[in-house]
């Protein structure tokens, strides 16, 4: 470990914060561009920390992006620092961190599950949770929404609905 | 001594019927109403055994006790579908529940139930015995081959290592026994007579275990293994293989391996009475009811362990029969021949 | 005492052939389904196909208020329901800043730490079954009963508990429920010595258990294992301990940890906490106070303000965390469930790799999996 | 004349027709039962009376339910009092399928296979409200689950719970062992 985490968080990412974590639940929220994502990965795992998860929020209807949401946490004493990376779904790909952390793996194939974002270099991206077949992203905003019952992604539901 | 030895002979049926076409049909009636009787109650005992072990109460709703459980169960499976899977080995498929039922009957009637009486008298009686149990994996291998299944084939492959494996230590501890028998009985009569080694331990007033000690314990786990009761259940083993060899079997071909199984039990433990525990021999009661007492504990002592230990995986069973037991029968076999060429 | 990893010769003889197990299995704890390779009896290659109970928790969660889902919790991990149903009240209450009045704060231990027992029981059993002993699971779905009657008498369900309240729980509990509670603890210690003698020291079990399914720490640490499954592994990592929550800072008690990563030690760890859960409980009972039960003020309605949260809980699996972003409605934008068992069962293809057959039952059952958890 | 038992909604034949008149069916007006069937009819009692008290489930558990159907096979329920004890992994063996927790959509077919793999005479029970209609996770547009195990299996008895507790799947076994007594069930 040649430079230490906080300085190379400093480095690559675009935009640091800091957060209270009594109230929110995590330390530090950081913004980064998918090009450095694998280096501060490769940070996180060298320090000793866990990919503790990897989620997405649909924010398409604001900013036309997925924003993958990555948690890393430290297990000897707690410090969980979030990763943000916006992405276009339709045209770019997220790299994957499953050469890093191998549990990243199924994660991304999660969220490629549910939000339809790809993972480049990904060793088995494919549906992980919904049937092979399905032809929808079921966690994205404009599918399946209970309030707009018969304005839902799939036409095929809407004879189910009472 | 060796005089009455020689002159020990028990009625067969054939010659108490005096006709052998008469005899044979009233044979084979009895043998299989007793022991459609026996898988009966030895189902419920199982059930009752398991849940008397578990603190449940098993089946009470079917006839007092639950004493008729199985009756229903035989009933239902009687009249399932029989379901043929497509793309099995037909003729394989078809014969395996009949090749796994006919040799068990056909050793039933072998066992001298007493002093007096014995269905067929064979001087062969150990070896016909071991050479019916031998069929049993041929069955089980055909319904596994024949299933197109591969928990099936996994179950068959397993079942026919571990029955050849255990075979082993099974035979040459009742050949230890054989020798006993041949040096204390005299020249003339077979050591492989079952009517005789039971006779001969009721006349020298003295049970094989006391002799044989290590022996009956190899026997008695090789019988478990051959039986394919826990901990040795592997070849059907629930929780990997589904159900084994008999996956794709519905009905009354899977109630035909039920039954085999449990007339396989029956056999290995009145084997083991006639081998070790003195067959028919014991005070007051007469002697059916001694040998079939000794026989139901035995199988009670199977159950007991099946519900008790887990199940042990296929190569430590393997190292274990291979390192343990068959070493082990084979000094005792040594020991035995050279303690009899000493004395 | 550290047990070397058993070594198996790898074959490289014979054909590969592809072994379907599940979704029916007996023994793949619900619907799991893992896809073979095997070369003999030996697995050359394991893949886990999950999501055959896929419930769309996550997508409820997002259609409806937080209040609303707060019956769904318990079912994304019916064996250990209370904790996910407290835990997410208390992921809810750390984002509204309410208080928990302290007599709630025990009582939530003490159902928490109930609930954790009874799941670590269930595994007992099952895991048992899985390796052939059917007995021992009786035995231990028996003493289950009992917890789930004492839980039953307050909460009113036995398995899909919906206890909690944003600010406290539902009902109160009274002398009645803490004796029962007392005379069980004081009841399972002489039954886990009985376990000890018939099923800790039967020599087949041991067999089957020690050196099996390995997991090391590199291997935790890069599939992020949680749990007493990377307890085993010799990681002292607790979520009660590391980051406190829900007054578990309040009380004395251990973390079990074993040296070796393999399916014995996981067993050890979790009968190790079993007694440290036992402990919590009577601590508990001890000091618990009089008063109420939900805080005095509330807020009218439960919304999630605008911004992210994390909070993470112990649950009986390991590490269970619920990642929520707010709009200002009382409905969230977004909630993340971060289930320990996904994580878990992630590492099964790397640990499976070159065991027997046989083995897979028991590791896979070692790590004490739940699938409606995996696939939410 | 066949007998009409009208109480708890099953119709009998008599049991034994010395006369070898035709009997007219108590279902329809005017239609005549064949004596031979009659008599077949002991035999199918006979032989109901054998299923219903054998009644072997499926190790099958989908979701919450099954924990509470582990229940029921132990200790403190004990299913095996009633001859529905003996779970069988394999659907060759087994006579009922007891549906216990949420269908998913990937899953249906993994069912709608197993029922077919299972040989007939057999049922289904439906237990908690995951199979009767959804239960808790039904919401509209719910993309995930099957709501109702009807849609995919012909189920006989429903059981409603979340989950159902082991009594209520007790009571549902007796209340299906009665339906099989009295030779209902849906062909094939």
């Amino acid at each position: 470990m040649s430079v230490d985490l906080p300085t190379r968080i400093d480095e690559l990412s675009t935009a640091s914060e800091e957060c209270a974590y009594e109230k929110v639940g995590f330390h530090q929220r950081h913004t980064i561009d998918a090009s450095v994502l694998i280096d501060l990965a490769r940070a996180f795992f060298e320090a000793g920390y866990v990919l503790e998860m990897i989620t997405c929020q649909d924010l398409r209807a604001e900013t036309q992006k997925m924003l993958l949401v990555y948690s890393f946490n430290r297990l000897e004493s707690v410090d969980r620092q979030l990763l943000h990376l916006a992405i276009d779904p339709d045209t770019e790909q997220a790299p994957t961190l499953s050469m890093i952390y191998s549990g990243a793996n199924w994660f991304e194939r999660e969220v490629y599950d549910m939000y339809g974002v790809r993972f480049s270099d990904h060793p088995e991206l494919e549906r992980i949770l919904l049937p092979e077949d399905a032809d929808f992203f079921a966690l994205r905003k404009d599918f399946g929404r209970m309030d707009e019952a018969s304005a839902g992604g799939d036409e095929a539901e809407e004879g189910d609905d009472d | 001594m060796s005089q009455s030895i020689t002159d020990y002979a028990p009625q067969t049926i054939t010659e108490l019927v005096g006709n052998p076409w008469l005899a044979m049909p009233m044979a084979a009636g009895i043998i299989m109403g007793a022991l459609t009787v026996n898988v009966l109650m030895l189902v419920w005992a199982e059930r009752k055994v398991s849940a008397w072990i578990q603190r449940r109460m098993g089946p009470t709703e079917v006839g007092p006790y639950g004493l008729l459980q199985t009756l229903a169960d035989m009933l239902k499976l009687i009249s399932k579908q029989l379901i043929t899977p497509a793309n099995i080995d037909k003729p394989l498929y078809h014969l395996a529940p009949l090749m796994a039922f006919a040799p068990v009957v056909g050793a039933v009637a072998l066992f001298p139930v007493s002093r007096d009486y014995v269905l067929l008298d064979n001087d062969l009686g150990l070896l016909f015995v071991f050479a019916l149990g031998g069929m049993a994996v041929i069955a089980i291998f055909m319904a596994g081959w024949g299933s197109n299944n591969k928990y099936a084939l996994l179950g068959a492959v397993r079942s026919v290592a571990q029955n050849i494996s255990y075979e082993i230590p099974l035979i040459l501890s009742a050949l230890s026994v054989v020798l006993v028998v041949n040096a204390m009985g005299g020249s003339t009569a077979s050591g492989l007579n079952l009517s005789h080694i039971a006779w001969v331990q009721s006349h020298e007033h003295v049970w094989f275990i006391l002799l044989q000690p290590l022996a009956a314990i190899i026997y008695f786990i090789s019988a478990l293994a051959e039986t394919n009761r826990a901990p040795f259940d592997i070849p059907e083993a629930e929780s990997e293989l589904v159900a084994g060899f008999h996956t794709e079997y519905s009905g009354m071909r899977f109630s035909l391996f039920f039954f085999s199984e449990y007339t396989n039990m029956l056999i290995v433990s009145m084997l083991a009475v006639v081998l070790f525990l003195g067959g028919w021999d014991g005070p007051l009661l007469p002697g059916p009811a001694w040998f079939f007492l000794k026989s139901y504990a035995l199988i009670f002592v199977m159950m007991w362990v099946r519900w008790t230990f887990p199940r042990l995986r296929f190569d430590q069973l393997m190292t274990f029969c291979w390192t343990v037991l068959i070493p082990l029968s084979i000094l005792n076999l040594l020991a035995t021949a050279l303690a009899i060429s000493v004395l | 005492m550290t047990n070397p990893p058993r070594e198996l010769s790898p074959s490289t003889e014979g054909e590969l052939y592809t072994l379907n197990m599940g979704p029916q299995h007996p023994s793949m704890h619900g619907v799991l389904r893992l896809v073979l390779q095997l070369r003999g009896e030996q697995i050359v290659n394991a893949k886990p196909v999950i999501g055959y109970s896929h419930r769309a928790h996550e997508k409820m969660a997002e259609n409806r208020s937080a209040l609303q889902f707060l019956p769904n919790s318990s079912r994304i991990d019916y064996l250990s329901g209370m904790i996910y149903n407290l835990g997410y009240c208390q992921a809810v209450e750390k984002i509204l800043q309410i208080e928990v009045p302290d007599r709630a704060v025990h009582i939530r231990i003490i159902a928490a730490e109930l609930n954790r027992i009874s799941s670590h029981l269930l595994w007992f059993g099952t895991f048992l079954l899985d390796l052939g002993g059917i007995t021992p699971f009786l035995y231990s779905f028996d003493d289950r009963e009992q917890i789930l009657d004492i839980l039953d008498s307050v909460t009113g369900s036995r398995l899909t508990y919906c206890y909690g309240r944003f600010g406290g729980v539902t009902r109160d509990v009274d002398d009645e429920f803490l004796e029962r509670s007392t005379a069980f603890i004081k009841l399972l210690r002489t039954r886990l010595l009985m376990y000890k003698r018939l099923v800790t020291d039967n020599v087949i079990l041991r067999e089957r258990c020690i050196g099996v399914g390995v997991i090391s720490k590199d291997t935790a640490f890069r599939f992020d294992v949680t749990g007493p499954s990377l307890r085993a592994s010799g990681v002292a990592y607790d979520v009660r301990k590391a980051e406190p929550y829900g007054g578990y800072d309040r009380f004395d008690f251990e973390v079990p940890t074993e040296e070796d990563g393999d399916t014995m030690s996981r067993f050890h760890v979790r009968i190790r906490e079993i007694e440290q859960s036992c402990r919590l409980i009577e601590q508990a009972i001890a000091s618990m106070p009089e008063g109420d039960i939900l805080p005095k003020k509330m807020p009218k309605r439960f919304q999630i303000p605008k911004g992210e949260f994390y909070f993470a809980c112990e649950s009986a699996r390991g590490h269970f965390g619920i990642y929520m972003v707010g709009d200002g409605s009382d409905i969230p934008f977004k909630m993340k469930l971060r289930t320990p068992s996904f994580s878990n069962l992630s590492a099964m293809p790397e640990t499976l790799r070159g065991t027997m057959l046989a083995d897979t039952i028991a590791i896979v059952g070692g790590i004490d999996i739940v699938m409606p958890e995996i696939d939410r | 004349m066949g007998k009409v038992d009208r109480k708890d909604g099953v119709v009998r034949l008599p049991l034994v027709n010395p006369a070898n008149t035709p009997v007219r069916d108590p279902l329809g007006d005017e239609a005549m039962v064949d004596p031979a069937v009659v008599r077949l009819a002991v035999l199918d009692d006979l032989l109901n009376l054998g299923r219903a008290n054998s009644l072997w489930p499926l190790t099958f558990g989908l979701a919450c339910c099954a924990i509470e159907m582990m229940a029921a096979g132990a200790s403190k329920y004990d299913m095996d009092r009633f001859g529905a004890g003996v779970f069988r992994p394999s659907a060759r063996q087994a006579d009922v399928m007891i549906l216990a927790g949420t269908i998913s959509k990937k899953m249906s077919p993994v069912i709608r296979q197993l029922w077919d793999q299972m040989p007939s005479p057999k049922w289904a029970i439906a237990m908690g409200g995951c199979t009767i209609d959804g239960g808790p996770f039904k919401y509209p547009n719910q993309y995930a689950i099957e709501e109702g195990a009807d849609k995919i299996v012909p189920v006989d008895i429903y059981i409603p719970g979340c989950p159902p507790r082991p009594e209520a799947l007790i009571a549902g076994i007796l209340q299906l062992k009665e339906k099989v007594k009295a030779g209902r069930r849906f062909e094939g």
